[in-house]
């Protein structure tokens, strides 16, 4: 294995740098995802992982990039350090390929995350721990109907992302109709609050926005009072806000993906692989959710949230 | 058939009229002299000849033919070559580029077509050389170099390139005597070659030996033009000091006590 | 731009639109003002948007992790951001490296500040909970209250706003400092030949710039009452462009406060003006991009036959 | 730089790890010559980074719906890129409006472009299956293949790399064109006094990063066989940052290629140095900012140092 | 005493020695000129007393104290006020700004301490007026002045502010003859008053009259300085041109003909 020094626990987070301060076993792992920096879905799921790496003894490091060509690169120089298994998260498949089979190739065993599930046996991963964005969106969707939404409005939070995408057009079809999608940048929650107020403002007919990320969920309900609209606002994804948005009766659900799991799961994976050569599931996917957050189930997740687990 | 020939030019710059009703003539192997107090609007002049500004009024006569340069190539084109009072030069740029920037010569072909460099740097130094200036190293940006050593580089361009018309705007202002003194030399074998020359100073002792045809200007206006023999020197600084009284102010310069 | 976008959408030219408009163009505005100036000073600053977020953070961060009053919190805040302003400003004058490259050093570092601390923290990537601070509500009346106009509530940033851009304008145009800001932006060797401080000077703009980044960092921690870690990144060049639309040179020594206060607002009206006419979002950034070609060129034709008429 | 993370990583200094972090900068780096050469020129384009998206989402639509020969799909995308660029360059030159806002109006207009028409001809937001079409392998081999140089595969990529950087140095240095971009980056109305063609020099830079990015793009496009919409976004200012750092003046008149290949390699050096090391993710942004300034001061240090010296 | 004294004084740009060893004094009510070729180093001197460069050798004494000014505020604090050969001006501001950079005169107290707009403006016209400088706008921008107006911009700052030194860069290179008249009348006015007053000529004509002493620069080495009474114009003149015949030059430049 590789006798890199593991970063000097550089500061606090409390990544899992320091190789083996548990259970005797040296074995280190990298996790590679698209999600950007301080992204609060990703943020869960690499404290899964770390959580996972020191209940279990393991070096886990967790990388992220956006661009494709950049995470295959980061796989890449994963390989390179000749890591014990590789998590990876493949929002774009294809870009992937020729790192993940080369990290195969290289015998390196490799469990795939979050999205891309249908290609992860092709390329040679050993599982993959996930919930298709489509199927949570469907999910969504069906519960927006049940509520009673018919005109929803669907807020993009980065223009171009395939996951987001799938999640809306996922909501239409579990709403038997379209949705209107809307651009905002997730940096500038003011100006996002603005323009939700702005589409509610000019079409008084819609009844449901659908926020693709919790940290515009809280500015959603804001400016549904700003523009006096009675839409219900329904999210993806937890966090402290969205669940006393919950509480107060302002958020009617959230759809939770559990991506602890996402972080957790495969680290256990690995290391049943690579000590114990079990694989999960046959290589079926793995499922995490959609789990739907609402009213009545709230308060006994509320804690958990407050700690980044959920 | 004068070279260039400007008939009742005029120009604006918003609401400022820098020029009206100048009519002038260039001849090859003549020196004309532009004159005139500051604002003027002298430089004004060089800049319609010379493609920078289009003139507003009148029409402008290269070899008879009316002509207007939309910009400083065409002049270029036609053998027209400037020194301007800015002295357009990049002061980043290495001297050897500055001299022949616009007008690179070039060795192999097609594609490989580059800049000579090694040519352009000799001919920078043995041009810079003739006119007085030693130049330590042709690559020092022209930024770093003297007043008088970045105005002489100008110079010693225009000179080069001056195929038939020469036109210098206050070339010898921030010159020491003995490399004003080569100018006017370049001047002189410039009108001997039969280029037509036009020279503005605000130097009468630079002015009157070189000079055919003096300019006179005021304010934007012409006050006339004058041919050698009809003025005398004394007469020329009267002129080119609106007619005050130069040889009271010496005295007056003098201490007061002794 | 006004007319078009009034025009085409009744709820756009409606107070409440209005007021919905001018809500982001504000915050922005106040931004666009402090780098405008910075820029007429012949600098950037890439770490400005970002600051806005540091400065969030650290009220969200004192407030509620460390308990303190909210306005001990702004005051923390305050200083943070005067000390950052500083070491820009310091840095750049110190070291003669061109500013862009030395903010974006800072810029960097801000944003890993920004996450690595949060998660520190608060063991997840937002702040929570500004409200229940001792003092919020004072906190909150000068920061987030609304003022009823004609039966429409405004946001108090906006008048904020102007005040800034009315201050800036008179700095400029009839202080010392203005003039040394024009001259150390214009020409910084011939500015400090005549006697000009134009290190005092650069350090000060950035110091003004990071002042008007912790405004709207504490304006959107009050009014959000939730912070996120990577709040404000890639704002710097919305601020930058709303400088440029309203006339200030990349190069320095030339552009208005008043200006940078209208390419705000021509931003802050396209930006939310495509939602309300309702075009498919899809396209989005297309339409923002061909308004502000659009904007920037009628700007032009504009003052051209405005100078044209005046001769 | 290369001392300070080799000696800290063994993997970082082995030729795999070089191949590894090689690979980055060589893109970055073919980007970054152009985008120098523009600077130089006195001129931005805020455009160059989404432009590589486009190329590589033409060439994606062209050879995957519209089923075209690979090299068909190629030729149509450079063809669109040089039309951009002489877009830019042609507003830029004939409105005299700065660069920087009309690219960036070029920038989100093919933002909205790139996502719109993607959505429009795939109903999705990705290109895929490029790899299918025909003449897909000659392409593979030109764009993507990989170079065995002492049992270590390294990119093809790297090689264009090292071309282009020498090409933009020749012509920077020994050609007329060249000495026409440092004269009208460093005064415009000088060098249009002296007969320099300023306005078909800036085009012809316009075009010239357009044709960096579509080369660029193309590589992406084949080497990935699937293409996302939002390829390319943000990458504009990595691309001036590695110039900047490569000693480019961002008011023109000043630079090398060189320079903006090391600017890229020191960036790239970082960017994936930092996974090396295995430090926390959460405090990569900081790093980041930390090694650029370090990186810049120590290069300022060297050239003083070199200067002094050479005295 | 004394006003300036400098003692073997030297500075160098990497490999380029600007200047070595000049020894030197400015006394008050005296004209100091600075004369030398292109490139001798006489700007490089009026840096060094101006604050904007730091000698590299030997000191510099201001009323017999040895002072070392890093910046040229501290030079201007020390009244030493400079029109320099590049001008220093902002292109882009108005020309009462650039006029009042600076030294700006204030109005109000406290936080409503303001520029008084309204007396630069009148200031600037007025000073400019007597220079028989007739400015139509205030408020233009100086990058779109004449050269020579440009000039007298930077004389009348000069010349307004400066206390107890004034210092010249060759002042009147882009002047009119009247203009330059109306200069050196303020130089010889500034004397009177008691200033120390330095200035740098490449026109004998313009530096016999008023200069009491002439200090002589090649190549950045001193070639001695000369009392007025010591030289006659006609041999400063020489000097000047560094020995070169300039009455031959005056007959080549005759047309070889007439
Ligand atoms: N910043 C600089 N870097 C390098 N060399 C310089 C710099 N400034 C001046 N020099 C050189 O120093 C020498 C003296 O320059 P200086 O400007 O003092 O001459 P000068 O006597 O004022 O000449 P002129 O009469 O032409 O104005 C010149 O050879 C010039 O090229
Ligand atoms: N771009 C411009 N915009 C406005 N006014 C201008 C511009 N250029 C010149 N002027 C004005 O036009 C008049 C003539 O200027 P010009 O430069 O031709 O004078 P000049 O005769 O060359 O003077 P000098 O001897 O001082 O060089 C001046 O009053 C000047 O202020
Ligand atoms: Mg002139
Ligand atoms: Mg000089």
């Amino acid at each position: 294995a590789c006798t890199t020094e593991g970063g000097d626990s550089g500061g606090s987070g409390g990544s899992g740098g320091s190789s083996g301060d548990g259970g005797g076993s040296d074995l280190s792992f990298a996790v590679i995802t698209h999600g950007s920096a301080g992204d609060a879905f990703w943020d869960v799921v690499q404290n899964g992982a770390e959580a996972a790496g020191e209940d279990l003894g393991i070096s886990v490091d967790y990388q992220s990039d956006g661009d494709p060509q950049r995470q295959a690169q980061l796989i890449d120089a994963a390989v390179n350090q000749d890591v014990d298994g590789i998590v990876v998260s493949m929002a774009n498949p294809d870009a992937l390929q020729d790192s993940v089979e080369a990290a195969v190739e290289a015998g390196i065993p490799v469990v795939s995350i979050n999205s891309g599930g249908d290609r992860s046996a092709a390329f040679g991963a050993i599982g993959h721990v996930g919930q298709d964005e489509a199927i949570a969106g469907r999910g969504a969707g069906a519960e927006l109907a049940s509520g009673g939404a018919t005109n929803v409005l669907c807020v993009m939070h980065e223009a171009g992302n395939i996951g987001l995408e799938q999640r809306c057009s996922g909501a239409a079809q579990g709403l038997g109709s379209d949705v209107t999608p809307v651009q905002i940048d997730i940096n500038d929650l003011q100006g996002a609050q603005s323009t939700i107020a702005s589409q509610l403002q000019a079409d008084p007919t819609i009844d449901a926005v659908l926020t693709l990320n919790s940290a515009v969920a809280a500015v959603a309900v804001e400016a549904a009072t700003d523009a006096g609209s009675e839409a219900q606002v329904a999210t993806f994804d937890l966090d402290q806000d969205v669940i006393s948005g919950i509480q107060a009766g302002d958020i009617a659900f959230a759809v939770d993906q559990q991506q602890y799991e996402q972080g957790y799961l495969p680290i256990v994976m690995l290391k049943l692989y690579v000590q114990n050569l079990n694989t999960v599931g046959g290589g079926q996917p793995v499922l995490t959710g959609p789990g739907i957050v609402d009213e009545s189930n709230v308060d006994e997740i509320a804690d958990l949230a407050s700690a980044g687990t959920r | 058939m004068p070279l260039l020939e400007l008939r009742d030019v005029g120009k604006d710059y918003g609401s400022v009229i820098a020029l009206d009703g100048i009519t002038s003539t260039v001849r090859a192997g003549e020196v004309t002299c532009v004159l005139g107090d500051n604002g003027a609007g002298k430089s004004t002049l060089i800049k319609i000849l010379s493609g920078v500004h289009r003139a507003d009024r009148g029409e402008m006569l290269l070899d008879g033919q009316v002509v207007s340069f939309g910009a400083p190539r065409e002049a270029l084109d036609a053998g027209i070559a400037t020194v301007y009072q800015d002295l357009a030069m990049i002061p980043l740029m290495a001297i050897w580029r500055n001299f022949f920037l616009g007008a690179e010569p070039t060795r192999g072909r097609g594609p490989f077509r580059r800049f000579d460099a090694a040519q352009a740097r000799e001919t920078t130094r043995l041009a810079l050389q003739e006119m007085g200036i030693d130049i330590r190293d042709p690559d020092q940006p022209v930024g770093t170099l003297s007043g008088g050593e970045r105005q002489s580089v100008a110079i010693a361009r225009a000179v080069h390139f001056g195929a038939r018309v020469l036109i210098l705007d206050e070339p010898t202002s921030a010159l020491g005597v003995k490399q004003a003194g080569v100018v006017l030399r370049y001047v002189a074998q410039a009108r001997d070659r039969g280029v037509g020359v036009v020279l503005i100073t605000h130097n009468p002792h630079h002015a009157y030996p070189v000079g055919d045809r003096f300019l006179l200007l005021n304010r934007g206006r012409s006050l006339g033009s004058f041919a050698k023999g009809e003025v005398d020197r004394d007469e020329l600084t009267r002129l080119m000091a609106g007619g005050a009284e130069l040889d009271q102010l010496a005295h007056e310069l003098e201490r007061p006590t002794s | 731009m006004f007319a078009f976008f009034a025009v085409q959408s009744e709820v756009f030219r409606s107070p409440r639109g209005i007021a919905n408009w001018l809500d982001p163009a504000s915050t922005l505005g106040i931004m666009a003002v402090a780098v405008a100036l910075l820029m007429i000073g012949g600098h950037f600053d890439l770490s400005a948007g970002v600051m806005t977020g540091t400065t969030a953070l650290t009220v969200g961060i004192v407030a509620v992790e460390f308990g303190q009053n909210i306005w001990v919190a702004i005051g923390v805040s305050l200083a943070l951001a005067l000390a950052i302003g500083f070491f820009n400003g310091w840095l750049v004058t110190r070291t003669g490296l061109p500013s862009f490259i030395i903010t974006l050093g800072t810029f960097l570092m801000l944003q890993g500040l920004n996450l690595g601390l949060t998660k520190f923290f608060t063991d997840t990537v937002t702040v929570g909970g500004i409200d229940d601070a001792p003092g919020y509500a004072a906190a909150e009346w000068l920061f987030a209250s609304r003022l009823s106009i004609a039966g429409t509530e405004f946001r108090v940033a906006i008048l904020w706003w102007v005040l800034f851009t009315v201050l800036a304008t008179w700095v400029l145009l009839r202080t010392r400092f203005g003039n040394w800001v024009f001259a150390t932006g214009g020409d910084e060797v011939a500015a400090r030949n005549v006697g000009v401080p134009a290190r005092r000077t650069t350090i000060t703009l950035f110091m003004t710039t990071a002042t008007a980044a912790w405004f709207v960092g504490v304006t959107l921690a009050v009014r959000l009452t939730s912070v996120q870690a990577n709040t404000g990144i890639g704002q710097e060049l919305i601020f930058i462009v709303a400088a440029v639309i309203g006339g200030c040179l990349l190069t320095g020594g030339f552009g208005s406060a008043i200006g940078a206060s209208l390419g705000a607002l021509i931003f802050g009206m396209t930006q939310l003006g495509i939602p309300y006419l309702r075009w498919d979002a899809d396209w989005f950034y297309f339409f923002l991009g061909a308004m502000l070609l659009l904007a920037v060129l009628a700007n032009r034709l504009v003052r051209r036959y405005a100078e044209a008429a005046r001769r």
